[in-house]
């Protein structure tokens, strides 16, 4: 029992955790958030693995791109939460 | 001396205070005090233990450095912007130090203010949109050096020359905004925000682009990724000499990553009323502003410390104020063209990014592999 | 999606809302409405003697308010038929031109904040000051003047106010040059102007378009020029035109007009002859119309006052240049993006007081 | 892009002042009184450059189209509402820029049917006036596009600018 | 100077208006001042015409409220009050919390009692302290200080207690101004000036044997006031008009033939019948809203 | 939230003083120009006055804004959105009444589309006169704010 394996546990629960609220969550920007989330904790545990170049171009490439083109994506196609409440 | 020497002097003093100050009382007490105080000595002068110590004092002197910054940034920012407009700017607060406590007054009122959260608004997004904007910014300062010695690293080990791939970190957590920036703007359901956020996300992604070409070609040159290294490697010569092209681009981009004034199109007052930051009040408001701000600074310090040697200068100033100057001076001249230019349209500026920028990028990318297949660096 | 901007909205200068429909960033529709300051002023006229209006019609305009109390005075020494002294209409014609250029240089400070040129707002500023001290020595008021009366001008030039008034055309001309530089030099405010906002001459004639935006389309029309009023026959000045019909222009147009305004200040300087300022008006309209017509810095604004023999008008009507303008508004806005409508509706020059009354 | 350059100057331009072929204002009542016999009365030079007419509110249209067509009257300047004893005068400013020319054409219309037809297919100008009038006169405009009130909130109830008018809610 | 415009070159990228704010950076440093006016410690010097907080000189002030009646805000009123020295007055107070700032009160007053200050730090917390009352505007030195911009003029102002219809000032005048006008009814007559003509020679007052002419400096008014028409059928001699007149320009004078016929035949006291001289009028309308029984008429000013 | 924890009420026994100086010396007018005193408004912050000396700084947003500056004629059709825009505002606020328009209807406070008087339908704490009231009344005014502010002896647990 290291602490190493309590980290590990923390991150592997938290990847798991948030990679059920990608599928479950109803708003489906939380699902983007839980995903985000996800990658984070997958490039944390590179770290562990002491790939650390592997994590940061996880975080750069994942976080700081995917998500986003992801997030482009839905707001881009959902015209309903734009087009609703009209003020 | 770096942190953890610092960290592992304090420690081990303390230690010894506290086990003179037992052996002194040990006469009057049961015996199973000393060993309890020789086990909590032990643990406390621990390796392990003095190297979370000096990762928290790093991380309260990070914090530290960059809301003093902060407040010189905004500052200057105001004193240089109000010469050049032919006003004194802030003035009254703080009469002896040029007004120099009037961010502190705004900062702290900030603080107190009220804080709303829109009744339509998605609390979640809207409470972690600043998180993690202001934490993924205070990360990307974590690796930034500020001179030989006064640098962060996180292993114990004291010949360490910092974290291996610093830079790379430093702009991988810079990436994570649009992110923050889309889920705040989504989240506080105004169109304003949201159109400011798909703006301000749509330019920085493209505009990321060009920016990692220009820093791939100072990596080439200097061979590493560590910030330690390219400083280091620019010791005889500037990389913004040879590599002109990239020192404008990174700059150009810069101004565009931390929305300042020609790129400032996601808080483009005068079309989307404050952009992404509209709904957001208080101290959430004042978070999203020192960040900004913040950026500014982190920005200043990567173009220094890619571009323009990093902390080398003459010896009769030390390292870290040679680095704050240089930071400073490229800062100023971002305000500088923020204040004399007005604000570009939202397609030029994507024209600009990809048309423009993206083949300096690359031209300045072959500049730097023909400068190190020559064998200059 | 459609898009509210107004009535609290930095890009408006005033209180109006622009309802734009966007497809993307591109503007698919659009709708101005106007009316969140109307404040009844013609009602409110109509239970005011004649000189009580003055200071009413000073508020019709805050960008220029003395060339509406001017049109008010011209309408009704129209209407009682009040001759006016010479030296009061060459007054009255430095004073409007000093008020032409204070409301051009607002204009260029709200179209620089527009465009998002800080710098150009506090220069242009602090320029105007100039007029603003200038207009103040004469009037003694830094906005509202109050200063036409029927039947001449309620003061005589001050003191030193030749000499004033000659310094600051020089200055503002050296300063016109300095924003030229800073405005046509940057490759950013081009891209932002040229070729924005085009309206065609044709539909400018139509959608009753005047002033700068119509000068902007190429058509020669300035009314000092076409129906001289006051002494402008006696003035020689060249009103300002440009061809292309974008926001450039118009941005080309009132910068070439505030050149002519400092030809015009010069001239009605040299040429004030000696005499009476003022005559007394008399307090009773009679029974009949008067109408009068001058070029505003917005464009044509016009009065008609329908008189019935007591002191005070029976009818007032006035037409704002504004009001007809912004009916224009969606032609030059649909097909350009959300960032320009700043550009084009800061083009305009708006002025709630008088679109709204 | 070329005229970017060019610097802006009245010179090469088409100048809208007029020409040889000026009309003058005897021309604009010989034209008007043989076109519209019946319904034009009462002409009057008010002084140099502007002329008055009275029209009868049925040739309105007519008389507008015929103003902007034949006789060079390209800009309605102000449409205004006058409200009188028994009836409304609505006076319309037409402008020509050619002849330098502005004619004050009055239409009346009585007080229990206050409507005239709209002229902004005539003039595009003339929406919002009309729009005006209608807001705080109350004179209805056939044919208008969109006759709406335009200043006052949509749920007003009275027109502000008629005399019997005394303060509202 | 037109002519010599610069053409409109962008070649210059950006580098133009960064040169020229940085000129002017360079050139504020240098200056070492900025344009500011730090305002709370360096005021900026106002025009003495600039339209302020009022001030009203209490012995010019004849209360004719005038100002009131042009105001076109109904910002002011007339406030009754007992002054030690002055005895009981009426002066006119001002809401600042109303007033347009207009200049029309100042221009209209008749004895340049009323006058702009250069104040205007106003801001007060309540909307009641807005309201200056007379007490509040007093300052009996201002209107000795400034120079007034509206001309004087010294015209001959007749007292009608004095006048015996003599008729020398009639041919003393020079520029012929000065008809004998018949009071009706009354038997007698008045001169009566054409004050457009009068020079201001003086030569009828020192003609005057009864010294009911008198030279007095006048201000100049530019309005058209109101003028009072006098019907005398309805007048009752009750004087009421005389004695509201600020300007004392009305007279009552005893008219033949009114007199009641007492029980012994004897005739008694004529009655008085009011005069207006017109020249003194200031259009303020205090007669019309005295007469109750309908005498005066004042097209234009309110009841 | 801060205000009812103990640690707030702690630090705002401590810090009252500061809370205070701070407070009154940042303060935020909206950007929100209604007629005449909008134009005077402006000039207080351009170079000739230069409102910026005390920390006043212009925000579009009604969100980041300590003071509601009302400078014209409200009319019936504005006056839901001004009181809207009041509400938005987050505490403490205030109100300033700028010019004669503002404070009671001005020059149409008989008109039938204009509400006399902005302190109709929202509480005003400072209320400047003048047709329009100059820039620097509207510093001044300002600066009465801030003698205003400093006599509430308010810290943390800020607002009316």
């Amino acid at each position: 029992m290291t602490w190493e394996l309590f980290v590990f546990l923390f991150l592997a629960a938290s990847g798991l955790i948030s990679a059920l609220l990608v599928v479950r969550a109803r708003e489906i920007v939380h699902s983007v958030i839980a995903l985000a989330t996800c990658f984070i904790a997958v490039a944390c545990m590179f770290v562990m693995l002491s790939a650390e170049f592997v994590a940061i171009v996880q975080i750069l490439v994942y976080v700081g791109a995917v998500v986003v083109v992801i997030l482009f994506g839905i707001m881009l196609t959902r015209r309903g939460i734009m087009e609703s409440e009209k003020r | 001396m770096n942190l953890f020497d610092f960290c592992y002097g304090i420690i081990h003093w303390l230690v010894d205070l506290i086990n003179n100050i037992w052996y002194w009382l040990g006469d009057f007490l049961p015996w199973w005090f000393g060993d309890f105080f020789t086990a909590v000595g032990d643990f406390a002068a621990s390796h392990g233990h003095i190297a979370v110590m000096a990762i928290l004092l790093e991380v309260i002197i990070i914090i530290a450095i960059a809301l003093i910054n902060v407040l010189n940034f905004i500052w200057l920012d105001r004193k240089f912007m109000g010469r050049m407009f032919d006003f004194y700017g802030p003035y009254y607060v703080g009469y002896k130090i040029g007004g120099w406590l009037q961010n502190l007054a705004d900062g702290i009122k900030l603080f107190v203010k009220e804080i709303i959260t829109p009744a339509k608004a998605d609390k979640v997004g809207f409470l972690l949109g600043p998180v993690i904007y202001v934490g993924s910014s205070f990360l990307a300062l974590a690796t930034i050096p500020l001179g030989r010695q006064f640098y962060v690293g996180t292993n114990t080990d004291l010949a360490s020359t910092g974290v291996g791939a610093s830079a790379l970190i430093a702009f991988a957590f810079f990436a994570i905004a649009p992110f923050s920036i889309l889920i705040a703007g989504w989240s506080s359901n105004n169109k304003y925000t949201l159109i400011g956020g798909m703006r301000s996300a749509a330019q920085m992604m493209s505009y990321e682009i060009p920016m990692l070409l220009t820093v791939a070609s100072v990596f080439l040159l200097a061979g590493s990724f560590g910030f330690m290294d390219i400083v280091a490697a620019q010791h005889d010569i500037w990389f913004g000499i040879p590599l002109f092209i990239g020192l404008v681009t990174f700059i150009v981009c810069l101004a565009a990553e931390v929305e300042i004034q020609p790129f400032d199109l996601p808080e483009a007052e005068a079309e989307l009323v404050e952009g992404w930051t509209t709904e957001y009040c208080g101290m959430r408001f004042g978070l999203f502003m020192m960040t900004g701000y913040l950026r500014g600074y982190i920005g200043g310090a990567l173009a220094t410390a890619l571009f323009l040697g990093g902390w080398h200068g003459p010896a009769f100033l030390p390292d870290p104020i040679w680095f704050l100057i240089k930071a400073y001076t490229v800062f100023v001249l971002i305000e500088w063209a923020r204040w004399s230019l007005p604000r570009v349209r939202v397609d030029q500026i994507l024209d600009i990014g990809w048309k423009r920028l993206l083949p300096l990028a690359i031209l300045n990318l072959m500049i730097a592999v023909a400068v190190k297949s020559m064998g200059w660096f | 999606m459609w898009i509210n901007m107004g009535p609290q909205h930095p890009m408006t200068h005033g209180l109006w809302n622009l309802r734009v429909k966007v497809d993307g960033e591109t503007i698919v529709d659009a709708q101005p409405e106007v009316g969140y300051l109307h404040r009844g002023i013609e009602k409110i006229c109509e239970g005011r003697t004649y000189t009580q209006i003055i200071p009413i019609t000073d508020r019709l305009c805050y960008g220029s308010s003395l060339t509406w109390s001017h049109l008010y005075c011209l309408t009704a020494e129209d209407l009682m038929g009040v001759e006016v002294p010479e030296r009061a209409e060459y007054i009255r014609v430095a004073a409007i031109e000093m008020q032409r250029i204070a409301s051009h240089l607002m204009w260029l400070a709200a179209y620089a904040t527009d465009l998002g040129l800080m710098l150009g707002f506090l220069h242009a500023m602090r320029d105007r000051e100039v007029f603003i001290d200038l207009l103040q020595a004469l009037s003694g008021s830094r906005l509202t003047y109050n200063y036409p009366r029927i039947g001449g001008v309620a003061h005589d030039i001050p003191p030193n106010f030749e000499r004033d008034s000659l310094r600051a055309c020089a200055y503002i001309e050296n300063r016109l040059r300095e924003y030229e530089d800073l405005y046509e030099g940057s490759r950013v405010f081009m891209m932002r102007n040229v070729g924005v906002g085009l309206l065609k001459k044709e539909d400018a004639i139509n959608l009753g378009v005047t002033g700068p935006p119509l000068r902007a389309c190429g058509v020669n029309y300035d009314l000092r020029k076409e129906m001289p009023y006051s002494v402008y026959p006696e003035i020689d000045f060249q009103p300002a035109v440009h061809p292309a019909g974008d926001c450039y222009a118009r941005y080309r147009v009132r910068m070439d007009e505030m050149y002519e305004s400092c030809k015009i200040i010069r001239q009605a300087i040299q040429k004030m002859p000696k005499g009476k300022w003022r005559v007394v008006a008399p307090r009773n309209a009679p029974v009949g119309t008067g109408m009068g017509r001058v070029e505003d810095p917005r464009g044509e604004g016009m009065m008609y006052i329908v008189g019935d023999g007591t002191d005070k008008p029976y009818r007032m009507k006035v037409r704002s240049p504004i009001f007809v303008t912004v009916s224009a508004a969606p032609r030059m806005l649909i097909g350009y993006k959300v960032a320009d409508v700043v550009a084009i509706m800061g083009g305009l020059d708006m002025c709630i007081g008088e679109t709204d009354r | 892009m070329e005229e970017r350059g060019k610097r802006s100057s009245a010179e090469g331009m088409e100048s809208a002042v007029g020409g040889a072929d000026d009309v003058s204002e005897e021309k604009v009542f010989r034209a008007l009184l043989d076109s519209f016999p019946a319904t034009v009365t009462d002409f009057k030079k008010l002084r140099a450059g502007v002329l008055r007419a009275r029209i009868d509110r049925r040739d309105l249209h007519g008389a507008c189209v015929f103003l902007r067509d034949s006789l060079g009257f390209e800009h309605i300047s102000m449409i205004s509402a006058v409200e009188y004893e028994g009836r409304f005068e609505v006076v319309y400013h037409v402008a020509s820029w050619k002849h330098r020319l502005l004619l004050e054409l009055i239409t009346t219309t009585p007080k229990d049917d206050p409507s005239v037809d709209s002229v902004s297919s005539v003039w595009g100008g003339a929406n919002w006036q009309e729009r005006e009038a209608y807001d705080l006169m109350g004179i209805r405009f056939n044919n208008h596009p969109k006759l709406e009130r335009i200043l006052l909130p949509k749920d007003y109830l009275y027109h502000p600018l008629r005399k019997d008018f005394k303060g509202g809610d | 100077m037109a002519d010599k415009k610069r053409l409109p070159k962008s070649e210059g990228l950006i580098i133009r208006p960064m040169l020229r704010s940085g000129t002017q950076f360079v050139r504020s440093f240098i200056k070492g001042k900025p344009n500011t006016i730090l305002y709370p410690y360096h005021i900026l010097d106002l025009p003495p015409t600039y339209r302020g907080k009022h001030t009203l000189d209490f012995k010019r002030c004849i209360g004719c409220g005038n100002c009131v009646q042009i105001c076109p805000n109904d910002c002011m009123w007339m406030e009754k009050l007992e002054d030690p020295e002055l005895g009981k007055i009426e002066r006119p107070g001002v809401d600042m919390g109303r007033c347009l700032f207009c200049g029309f009160c100042v221009e209209v007053c008749p004895t340049a009692a009323l006058h702009h200050t250069v104040e205007f730090e106003l801001a007060d917390y309540q909307r009641e302290d807005l309201r200056y009352g007379p007490r509040e505007l007093r300052d009996d030195t201002y209107a000795d200080g400034i120079v007034e911009e509206r001309q004087k003029r010294r015209l001959p102002v007749l007292d009608m207690s004095k006048c015996t219809s003599c008729e020398k000032c009639t041919g003393e005048c020079p520029e012929t101004c000065i008809v004998m006008m018949p009071i009706e009814k009354v038997g007698r007559s008045r001169p009566e000036i054409d004050l457009a003509k009068c020079t201001g020679c003086e030569k009828c007052a020192i003609v005057c044997p009864e010294k009911a002419l008198e030279m007095k400096d006048v201000y100049e008014l530019y309005f058209e006031m109101p003028e009072p028409k006098f019907l005398l059928s309805n007048c009752t001699g009750c004087g009421a008009c005389s004695r509201a007149c600020p300007a004392d320009a009305i007279y009552m004078m005893e008219m033949p033939g009114t007199e009641k016929v007492l029980k012994d035949g004897k005739k008694g006291k004529p009655k008085k019948r009011a005069v207006f001289i017109l020249e003194k009028c200031v259009g303020c309308g205090k007669c019309f809203r005295a007469c109750k029984f309908a005498a005066i008429e004042m097209p234009g000013v309110k009841k | 939230m801060l205000k009812r924890s103990p640690v707030g009420s702690g630090l705002d026994w401590l810090l009252k003083d500061f809370f205070n100086w701070a407070t009154r010396n940042s303060i935020y007018p909206l950007h929100f120009g209604i007629m005449c005193c909008a134009l005077e408004m402006a000039v207080a912050s351009a170079p000739r006055f230069d409102a910026q000396r005390f920390g006043v700084i212009y925000r579009s947003t009604p969100r980041q804004c300590d003071v509601l500056l009302v400078n014209g004629p409200v009319s019936k059709k504005l006056k839901p959105d001004l009181r809207r825009l009041y509400d938005q505002m987050p505490e403490p606020k205030w109100v300033i009444a700028m010019g004669e328009c503002a404070i009671s209807g001005g020059p149409f406070w008989q008109s039938y589309s204009i509400v006399p008087g902005v302190n109709q339908f929202i509480p005003v704490d400072i209320y400047i006169p003048g047709c329009p009231a100059r820039p620097e009344a509207l510093i001044d005014g300002f600066i009465k704010l801030q003698n205003l502010i400093k006599e509430n002896k308010k810290g943390l647990l800020t607002g009316k």
